[in-house]
């Protein structure tokens, strides 16, 4: 164990897997001097074939992963942040998404596509769409939104060894947060949910960044007396049904907290799972606590005001308590 | 007539001829099954194209890649993939080289290196430049040809792709297959300049040919296809033909304004490149008119036979429909 | 009124407005010719400056469209296939959808974006997705859905009227479909839906091509002494919440029909809400009826398959309905 | 030093340099908020490139369009947009010329023509086509602007417009502004040939100009817009010139190797667009350094004020953040 940044994880990550395996090639915009930091060092140490600077074109290069996945290669791509997704879209909806199916499973397509997404650093309303419920619903594609450093490790290994197309969505704000990371080499399966804490009263489903607020408004309402229960699903596709709706069975009372707007985001989704497989066992609205229909705004008391924290999961929380008491 | 490629072997020009006339009796046969009623989805032929597909893919080995679009039956059937099973695709039967899910716009087979039709107009353009990296990076020579037309030559995804070839010298080959026509829209009221010239400000040769001229198509891709091999990077090949069939099967029930004259389509029907080359053929006595007759009977018995296995197979099984989409589901 | 397709209707309701407006433009790929009949002989009637050809561009449409929207035109952009909107994705989801926010309510943008969505004719992956749950995820993009002819028409008379940027989904399967419409000049406000046939039992809202359907099944189950009370939500967004939850309230059941894949779809969506705001009247889980998450496939006996039909509702229904008898 | 544009009024010139200053002036105040930690979010500077955007908005109205890049703060002010509101929308405040909603990416007038900054790498190129179809319709003369970057070059949207532009001959002039990087990538390893020739194919003329010479940039602008204005369609303006900031504000803090030659800055920094055209001013005898001195003293106390407009501003209402994004809602 060692604490690292998240983005540290994924490097380690992506330095291991493209050590392991000399089929991975890994390409995007800037990929040699790394904005981020997730792929720096890897043009030094794998050389300008195995990993390239394109030029700013992401139509073409979300394209030419799905044409050398499809030619036999192991591809990452790199598509910085996810408002840039839109820009490359037609080649992940209509062909990364639908290639294998359209063809009757002719081949697989082993690509994982990084980005970062959602908001939180005032980067605005460009920089700052959390995509991953226009990703969900085109359904060939996975999505995988890691919460922790730990995690992004394991789940970032995992995206690369799949052999479909994966969204790896790395939170806005999350590259600089540290956490303790196993050194070993380590999977952390796509499609298993965490309950990172574990609570009898209710629960609360948290995506990606919206864990850490989660967490922290259980520790607020602990001192309260209430004990929340938080799900993080790690994966949204494939999704763990089964944890999340085993959480909802046992505590009767739901709330998701998604950073994507509230239309069609994936808390519906999850509201709508719980409110048709864990219909007998509610006993109060499924609360969300998302983003409101609208785009991240620039100032940071704007965005404070539109993104869900602590504070508003916890009211949501309570909200979800009293229905039960004062009805 | 041009003199290119006219020192090949007899067979390997007979060869050719014998496949631009498959897939012409092939889609005659389709046209045949549209009016029927016989085809579910929308159907577009390659009629008066084939001596692209054929000339080009001459080239070309199963290891090679193409990328093609929604008039894609050709450069299936001239990459060698299976006429039975893309007749079974095309009537939606599980024998269907897609077990049916793919239909006529998406005839693929990854084993012949077809990555495959597609329904995107463009769509084929990234994923050849894909197929041409991975093709690069496996170092034995490998190539990848991507076929789309003149309305596709202006999607924005070409000039990526023609900057990235040239910059990356990728084995990459642009065949545009400029029939006069984007769907309904003639080409000049939709297109500025001559797209051949789009490959310039990139470094990339651009080369104009008669694409119903089978030889000048032949030589023009050999050129072409032996530069990427080689390691020359890509090249961009304008290839002007002429679609005689509509943009789609059935349209005149739809489009009730003609868009084109019919001395236009006449003076096209003319130039035919089949019969252009079987011309051709006979009067440099390549061939005789009873070895063509008798390439048309067997390729008239070939279209037969598919024909059979195809309406012969079954229906896919409707289960499979809702099935997972990944390798992987869980 | 008259009896008319859903694809005249439009093409009246476009033939209308282009006259009533002269700052209308209509744009798109072969919008002369009409492939579908909708923009039939607006460029004999307005000429070449209001009605353009363009070349196949999305990327470039999409933008152009807001581009000239945000200079003082009000404008409609044809899309053509509902697939086709992710090639242009990027102007959609980062230009339209958010320069009236970003800007701070500067302008206004006037855009009628139309587009056949959705499958049911062999048409196979790429041009058979129900693409509204990503559209409507987008925030600042409506998005209608009409039914009918005479809703067709109404509805994009409003669309075009408005000044916001709105989606005008067409179902792919409907544009022939014949229905009495009104002969007069009208509108069909955007945000209210139509209760298309009223019962007490359960709620079925049914989405654009699903109304159909939705009301074959209510006559298929008022032979077996179930009255259904079919809801049309006409727009998702602005999405009229009080006549479906009043629905809901009324029946305490309910069932979601959506031809959109289910993760993230519509159908979830609209679950969540009532999952949330009518909690206290609902007496049975809540069921969808949506497509899986897969591409289209082209064989009609797969599509068939995939797609929600009468007998898929009707089955949903009548288990919503047993669950309160036998539980 | 070109000699077109010296028959310019001098007022006309010292205008011009009064104008650079002041984009200068403020951007060096955004460079010290930054570095004290005051400015939300990433800040992108056009320290180096001033000659371009004033050199061409010279020749616009109000009324004429111009879209821009995340890098677009000189082009809001050479267009007219007002400094104090400004700063006010980069310091996050209510009474930004955006709210507060925007920020330096999003800086947008549309009352002076300005389209907006912009956060998509090429997302202005789309809009001011539509924009100038739209000013093209309105029939008056006016033109859309849109300014972008060598690295934006390469988004197949450019080929796109075009295209358009050209097949329409629509009043657009597209402004690359080519400063040697895309980000961190120097320009030639991402860009095959000249960007300049890539208008060629479709008859679009093309001029490459010295971006750090306002008169030069102005003597190609004039041509462009002119010809646009007379419905001649649309120019590509190629300016070479560099960035002698970052990309991006604090961009050492995560970028922590060197991405370029100390030597090649500092070289650049020597044909900087404000000294060389002062030089020029003095050395033709347009201005004394005195009168240039009271131009410097003017433009500080304009950015002073503006620094205390902005500053004092209040924060915008967190209520109005959870606002619809519609004129309508319901
Ligand atoms: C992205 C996209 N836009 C539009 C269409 C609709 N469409 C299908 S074929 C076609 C014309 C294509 O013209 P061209 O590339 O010249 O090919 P041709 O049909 O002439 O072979 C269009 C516009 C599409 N399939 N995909
Ligand atoms: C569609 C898109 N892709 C990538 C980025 C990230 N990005 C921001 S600026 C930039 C480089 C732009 O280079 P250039 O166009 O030359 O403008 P410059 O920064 O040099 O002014 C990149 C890649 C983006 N903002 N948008
Ligand atoms: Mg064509
Ligand atoms: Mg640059």
């Amino acid at each position: 164990m060692a604490r690292k940044r998240l983005i540290q994880a994924m490097n380690e990550a992506l330095f291991e897997e493209m050590e392991r395996d000399p089929a991975i090639i890994l390409f995007g915009e800037d990929v040699k001097a790394s904005l981020f930091g997730d792929t720096k060092g890897l043009w030094k140490r794998f050389g300008p074939d195995r990993v390239r600077d394109t030029p700013i074109c992401e139509a073409l290069i979300s394209g030419m992963a799905v044409g050398a996945a499809a030619a036999g290669r192991r591809v990452i791509c790199h598509m910085m942040f996810g408002n840039f997704v839109y820009t490359g879209m037609d080649a992940i909806a209509n062909q990364a998404a639908k290639l294998r199916y359209m063809t009757n499973g002719q081949i697989k397509l082993p690509i994982t596509f990084l980005a970062v997404s959602g908001g939180g650093r005032s980067a605005a309303a460009q920089h700052s769409d959390a995509i991953h419920p226009v990703l969900a619903n085109l359904g060939g594609i996975k999505v995988v939104m890691p919460s922790s450093p730990a995690d992004a490790k394991g789940l970032l290994k995992a995206a690369i060894r799949d052999d479909d197309p994966v969204f790896f969505l790395q939170a806005a704000g999350r590259g600089g947060e540290p956490g303790e990371v196993p050194e070993e080499d380590y999977v952390i399966p796509l499609g298993e949910a965490a309950v990172v804490r574990p609570g009898r009263e209710v629960t609360v489903v948290a995506i990606g960044s919206m864990v850490r607020p989660a967490l922290r408004c259980a520790d607020i309402l602990a001192r309260e007396g209430i004990e929340v229960e938080v799900v993080d699903p790690r994966t949204l596709v494939p999704l763990d049904r089964e944890t999340i709706l085993g959480s909802v069975r046992k505590t009767g009372r739901l709330v998701v907290v998604d950073e994507a707007r509230d239309t069609c985001s994936f808390a519906s989704h999850i509201a709508a799972l719980a409110a048709e497989q864990a219909f007998d066992a509610l006993r109060a609205p499924i609360r969300r606590v998302t983003v409101p229909d609208c785009a991240i705004p620039f100032a940071p008391v704007l965005e404070r005001a539109v993104l869900p924290d602590a504070e508003r999961i916890a009211q949501a929380v309570r909200d979800t308590l009293a229905f039960g008491r004062s009805a | 007539m041009s003199v290119t490629g006219t020192n090949l072997p007899r067979h390997e020009l007979l060869a050719l001829y014998e496949r631009m006339l498959l897939i012409r009796r092939a889609e005659e046969q389709l046209a045949q099954d549209c009016a029927a009623g016989k085809l579910p989805g929308p159907v577009h032929l390659y009629v008066g194209q084939e001596a692209i597909a054929v000339g080009v893919c001459a080239h070309l080995e199963d290891r090679d890649w193409i990328t093609s679009t929604h008039r894609g039956h050709g450069h299936f059937l001239a990459k060698g993939g299976d006429l039975g099973r893309m007749l079974a695709e095309i009537y939606g039967r599980a024998a269907g080289i897609c077990g049916g899910f793919g239909g006529s716009m998406h005839v693929a087979d990854f084993s012949k290196g077809i990555i495959g039709a597609n329904g995107v107009v463009g769509g084929g353009i990234a994923l050849a430049t894909g197929a041409a990296l991975a093709a690069q990076l496996d170092g034995d020579g490998k190539v990848a040809v991507c076929f789309f037309g003149d309305g596709a030559a202006n999607q924005g995804v070409l000039a990526e792709a023609l900057n990235v070839g040239a910059l990356w010298k990728l084995p990459l080959v642009l065949v545009c297959e400029n029939n006069g026509f984007s769907e309904f829209s003639p080409t000049a009221t939709v297109t500025s300049g001559r797209i051949v010239e789009r490959a310039r400000p990139f470094g990339v040769p651009g080369v104009e040919v008669d694409g119903n001229d089978v030889l000048a198509v032949w030589q023009a891709a050999n050129v072409a296809v032996r530069r990427a091999r080689e390691g020359g990077g890509p090249t961009l090949i304008e290839a002007r033909t002429y679609r005689t069939r509509g943009h789609v099967e059935y349209e005149t029930t739809f489009i009730t304004e003609p868009y084109r004259e019919e001395a236009e389509v006449q003076a096209w029907r003319a130039r035919d490149p089949i019969p252009r080359f079987a011309s051709w053929l006979l009067n440099h006595e390549l061939a005789s008119s009873q070895e063509l007759e008798a390439i048309a009977q067997a390729v008239a018995q070939q279209v037969a036979e598919a024909v059979r296995f195809a309406e012969s197979a079954p229906e896919p099984d409707p289960a499979l429909a809702r099935g997972s989409m990944f390798v992987n589901p869980r």
